[in-house]
């Protein structure tokens, strides 16, 4: 089993969801959150006074899939989520060594 | 400040001056708080225009209410009055007026009220005409587009369509005026109607239509926002529809309670309606039902029956939830409804004079079809809405097309995605204070 | 629109016909004003009911408070009205009144008022007293279950009790008249007796209690809102207990006095209270402490001293904090304090009378014990407030027995944690313009 | 209640005592209103100063502007209303009062008003001046300290200088009276002032200057609170200004006209000067613009023209836009803008009487300089604004000191990091109905 | 050292942190989620047009804990988290190298 | 490559991020969460009732950084995010397999 990661823009998410539906992904959790990298902040300004934003909203998606869609799974997420523009974010893999479905207790690959 | 209590009682030459001033006083002191509800409903445009869009949005669409009342204020003083009120009455006078700038020498003024009172009162329309548009525009209008569109609305479009009937002109001199109490066609429709072509000439937001060219709603931010600003205008309805008597009267209890009637059952019909269409009460939709209530008893206010009031408002609560419909299926978006509840209601107000006027007043309202009156107010109440919308239309059409093609209308794909907030102003329109914002 | 100036100085017929009419204007342009301002109120109920609940409920309990006005304007001029104010006083008439239906022929009016001034402001009454209740039924309650209270509370159940005194009644028919000016029981006792009938019917939420039986605190999403709707009621109650005299008089500058002073205290002494109970000084009750004393002052606001309305605004910021810790240990729910606000300090009010009136109008009100005027005002308090109470008491629990039994009262577990705006409404309260939403 | 229509005409004897009373009552109702609309203004601050500060301290800084017109209220009553309007006006008695306490024998009305109706309006201004110091303290205040200083304020402080001038004191004894017609100096900015001395004692919050002392902006959570607000000020500010004239009178359209117009002024010039300096349109700035305009014209707003209450309302625009970079410069952080908004327009705008005057009142107001009324007027009016200024900044650098050594002034910095709310007042101002709550 | 992810239903929170707690576990880590699943969404209704909400309101729970216990910890959140409908959620594991407790720079067991 | 996750005082955000930025960390992304630990929660009223809430605010960071200088960075992290006082929040490092920059379709070292 691995754990995809992902970090996209937030009005990718969309797209990704349908990409990922389409290539039978039966679920994702989905997380608002921030990001710091090389898109770099802009300056507001507020009642004359300016500061610093640095972190861009962004949205990351936990998938966890068999080892064999894996690779197939980030294909997927890095077409479906690229603009081309600075801030696209990434995709990373880690190993999940159990999956337990709460409702059934079922484990593995039944479980996802 | 400045004023002693007399002593000595007044002789009867004292009380022949004094009476006839204490008309004058109450007329103006009356009119000086319908004023101050009429500017407070800009608080409910606020809310309720804030509470239907998206967050990312709300320092721009409140912002575009807010300035919009002081480009109001400011550009009415300087031309738009004078144009709605002044000069002569006759020849081009009976379309387009000019005198008594700034509030000066000539300056029109109506029964009691004095120039400045007068002025108040009408400026405060003024800014309401122009910020119903504001809502049809919302999430995706250049900041600049509206301001300039705000300025030649307060300034010119809007005084025109006064001059044409409260400044004395033409539809004023039908031989059946036309009857528009407060303005379900002059002020509602008005800015229904540039709502109407705002929005086709803005084209509905990123993500209102699906790929299968079905609407998507996009949900307002804030519900609770949205039902008190509706209130908020119900309370200053009581301003808008009690001081365009211009004076104080005991009249003014019936014209409100028509009004209150009427906006009760706006709103009833809404909810119910919706309940049947859906399974479930819309809320934002329960509030455009009282507010469609509002606009459609305002012109009839002071001429139809309680009961005529009871049925203007609940038609209006049906009309509005199928013409928001129907805008969101000829693709018109319109976020707010303000086409709907402005535009549409205010038509079928305006036409409902005819229909349900109980009142026969020489120079101002007949009798409608329904209480025996004829055709002759029906008549002249088509000929005003006409008239009023056609040239709203054309005007409004060639102006954001101006805009458009000058300062420019619509923002980018970026801005309008990421909001415009921070593009347009510098900053959310909710900053946070969280550690990572 | 529609009024011209007179020219001619008037003569003293004129005057003698002027004159008065010039009063009968201005206490029909106050009333109208009063109005607004307790129509306003209904804002305020809106945000201290929304801001004290949960924001998964914010579309629900802003939608019962806002459909609640309309209703209660629409079911008052059906039915209400004529059950308050029509048909004979005596016999059956002294209990409840029929008659001038619609506002027409026969309707009643007060004073110089014309029956629509009156009918406005007795409706915006009525839709007050039936709102009370939505903030004790909130989070859990069935839409169409309070609806339904809604229509009975404004159609039948109100307008009865307002027959028994201000529709001149058997209350008021007592040798010394039950005095309760602007309603601290007609009004708002009668909505915190049935907004603990309500409270009762539907049990606690889920999680208000833990599993050791003791209270848990669940916290209001929003205490500005809650706060901002504190003011707004305080705003509210100038004209409702100023509106309250029923005319233009220089008598309202008092009765704003000792409502203003009652506010102040009520809420100073919460927020004292509160501080020595917990070493915090809590904002949701100090805003329940204005309220308290603004409930404790509307029965005696025009027959009580300064000093009087400093003692009852302050009892009652004191009786609000124990009330409220008392319903919370018998277990019955009520997320905003109506029941303590409006029932107890309703209660409370309305036998101050009783003790410091330092009025004596034949009619109208007698001195209280405390000023010398022995127990008669004080014997006809309790009389009122007792069969008041006991009224809506056996009323209410009917009420909703009827509709637990029918409608259906109380939502399914499921709605109640995920919220009730999805589920009653459609969409939540607060939208969200995130991407994951 | 109460009251009865009279049935038979009156006489010329009764119509002499009649119409002088219709007066009397006219000019009790007005105020009533007017005082209804300036408490309204509380619920406007809490806005402004809640929108333009963090979630975290949202609910202390409603607290504080609540409880501020309770204690308010309380302290004018029992202390305040005596030291401004008692006693006699000469020795002493011109620069503090004393006598009718309790609003009992003695006590001081104006014109037609009685005592009671004086007390009300006067009462909400008592709060008024108190309030806007909370928003230049936000943020970082102990709750005790600041409710220590609002008690001193209401009872002490403001009341001395509202004895100088509306009280009969020195001020108004100058041979050319100071001209503060509703308070540009004596409400705005002696809160203004106290708001300095305030910020000055308290520090700048955590985090608002930079290592390199740099100011960087700390976002306000919720512009559309802030700008809802504004709305309100303004809807409150008919009442303020309009009030101030003590009685009802047609003058009041008038001064509503100059109110209006220096408020569109201010809030157009104050964006155009954003917009100008940043190329973005600042939304909370614009706010402060039209509050600027309000407050320069409070003092002029009877006797300038209309074009005059234009350029006034302009130059606050102008005013308040470089006054907040200043202050922020020097490092003293008002987050809310109330020292630039009410001290630094309410001075302008007091001299500005001293120019654009073209009013000659004897024992009023004379001719402004630039009317053709030399310096008299100019003179007086810079000697008020100075006596005014440094009272209250002398009272309240030791006002504030002594709070400091006493019961503390500033929370800890914990607090201050993690918000005051759950600190000082038990739970957070927004609950969160989420799981992880 | 074990990382243990589970995603459950927000309103059981209270009720697995209960069962933690009186599993010796001593910290825990919760973050708001939406997830996608075959739990599916549902339409909602605005103003009479209609849109689809198929991202749901869930919990992530991340604890860090002995390789020891991490079965133990899995069986008690599938316990404790468990309704038996549809949408309860998944839990699982991963490994981790490495533990720093910040505060005192204590590693591996005596981080946790 | 590893991922190094940290929960940290969200005061202590801004900190961190210069101090990771000096160290020349490259992205970073970041979570509101709360966290439950030895710090315990408090009790807070309203209205004159209690109520226990323990869960408490805090920052979660996510970095993707190279085998090499994983060690480092945790000790960056937990010097500038360090105050002394109890909760200030744990550090860990999981093993990544693959790394994917969306924008461009590298991988590994370049994709970070
Ligand atoms: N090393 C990293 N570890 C974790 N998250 C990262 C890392 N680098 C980037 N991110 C996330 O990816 C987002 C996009 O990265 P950025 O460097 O701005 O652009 P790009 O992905 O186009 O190179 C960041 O905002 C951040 O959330
Ligand atoms: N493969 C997966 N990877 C990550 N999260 C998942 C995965 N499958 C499900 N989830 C999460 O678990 C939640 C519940 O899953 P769902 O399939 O709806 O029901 P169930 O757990 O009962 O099978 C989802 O909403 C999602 O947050
Ligand atoms: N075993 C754990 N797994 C995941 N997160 C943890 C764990 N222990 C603590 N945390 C997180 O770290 C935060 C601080 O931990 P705590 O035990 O309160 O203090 P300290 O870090 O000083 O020992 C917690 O609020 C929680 O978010």
């Amino acid at each position: 089993m691995k754990l995809i990661t992902a970090i996209i823009k937030p009005f990718k998410l969309d797209d990704v969801k349908d990409a990922l539906k389409a290539a039978n992904v039966t679920g994702i959790t989905v997380t608002e959150v921030r990001g710091f990298g090389r898109q770099g902040g802009h300056v507001e300004t507020y009642r004359g006074a300016e500061y610093k934003v640095d972190l861009i909203p962004k949205v990351r998606l936990e998938l966890v899939v068999e080892d064999t869609v894996a690779d197939r799974v980030v294909e997927v997420i890095v077409k479906s989520a690229g603009t081309g523009k600075i801030g696209d974010g990434k995709v990373w893999i880690t190993d999940v060594s159990r999956v337990v479905r709460i409702r059934t207790g079922e484990e593995g690959r039944d479980a996802i | 400040m400045a004023r002693a209590a007399e002593d000595a009682p007044p002789s009867l030459e004292d009380l022949q001056s004094l009476v006839p001033g204490l008309q004058v006083t109450l007329d103006n002191v009356f009119i000086l708080v319908a004023t101050a509800l009429v500017i407070f409903m800009h608080a409910g445009f606020v809310l309720v225009e804030a509470g239907l869009t998206r967050a990312k949005n709300a320092g721009n669409i409140v912002m575009k209410n807010f300035v919009n009342v002081a480009i109001g204020i400011v550009a009415f003083y300087l031309v738009g009055y004078a144009i709605a009120f002044g000069g002569v009455f006759d020849g081009l006078g009976a379309y387009i007026g000019g005198g008594g700038w700034l509030i000066g020498d000539g300056a029109f003024a109506y029964g009691n009220l004095t120039p400045f009172t007068f002025f108040i009162f009408q400026a405060a329309f003024a800014a309401t005409a122009a910020t119903i548009v504001s809502g049809a525009m919302a999430e995706r209008t250049k900041f600049i587009g509206y301001v300039t569109y705000a300025v030649v609305m307060t300034a010119v479009i809007y005084p025109i369509v006064v001059r044409w009937q409260w400044g004395g002109g033409w539809l004023y001199q039908l031989s059946t005026p036309f009857h528009d109490f407060a303005g379900s066609t002059i002020v509602h429709m008005t800015g229904g109607v540039a709502a109407f072509a705002a929005a086709r000439a803005l084209g509905p937001r990123i993500g209102r239509y699906g790929a299968d060219g079905k609407p998507r709603a996009i949900p307002g931010h804030s519900i609770p926002f949205a039902i008190i600003g509706c209130l908020i205008l119900f309370v200053g309805w009581f301003g808008f529809n009690g001081g365009s008597w211009l004076g104080a009267d005991p009249i003014v209890g019936r014209i409100a309670t028509t009004t209150m009637i009427a906006a009760g059952a706006g709103a009833v019909v809404a909810a119910l309606l919706t309940k049947l269409q859906s399974g479930k009460t819309d809320v934002a939709m329960t509030g455009n039902g009282l507010l469609a209530g509002l606009v459609g008893i305002t012109a009839g206010c002071f001429a139809v029956t309680t009961v005529g009031s009871l049925i203007i408002g609940a038609v209006s609560g049906v009309l509005v939830v199928y013409a928001v419909a129907f805008f969101d299926k000829i693709k018109v978006d319109d976020p707010v409804g303000a086409i709907s509840v402005h535009g549409v209601c205010g038509v079928f107000g305006t036409i409902a004079v005819g229909l349900f006027s109980n009142e026969e007043v020489e120079g101002v309202v007949a009798k409608g079809l329904f209480y025996g009156g004829g055709t002759d107010q029906l008549v002249s109440q088509i000929i005003g809405v006409v008239a009023v919308a056609a040239f709203v239309l054309v005007a409004s059409v060639i102006l954001f097309a101006v805009i458009k093609a000058t300062v420019g209308l619509r923002v980018s794909e970026q801005e309008e995605r990421e909001g415009l907030d921070v593009h347009e102003h510098g900053s959310p329109g909710y900053g946070s204070d969280r550690a990572l914002a």
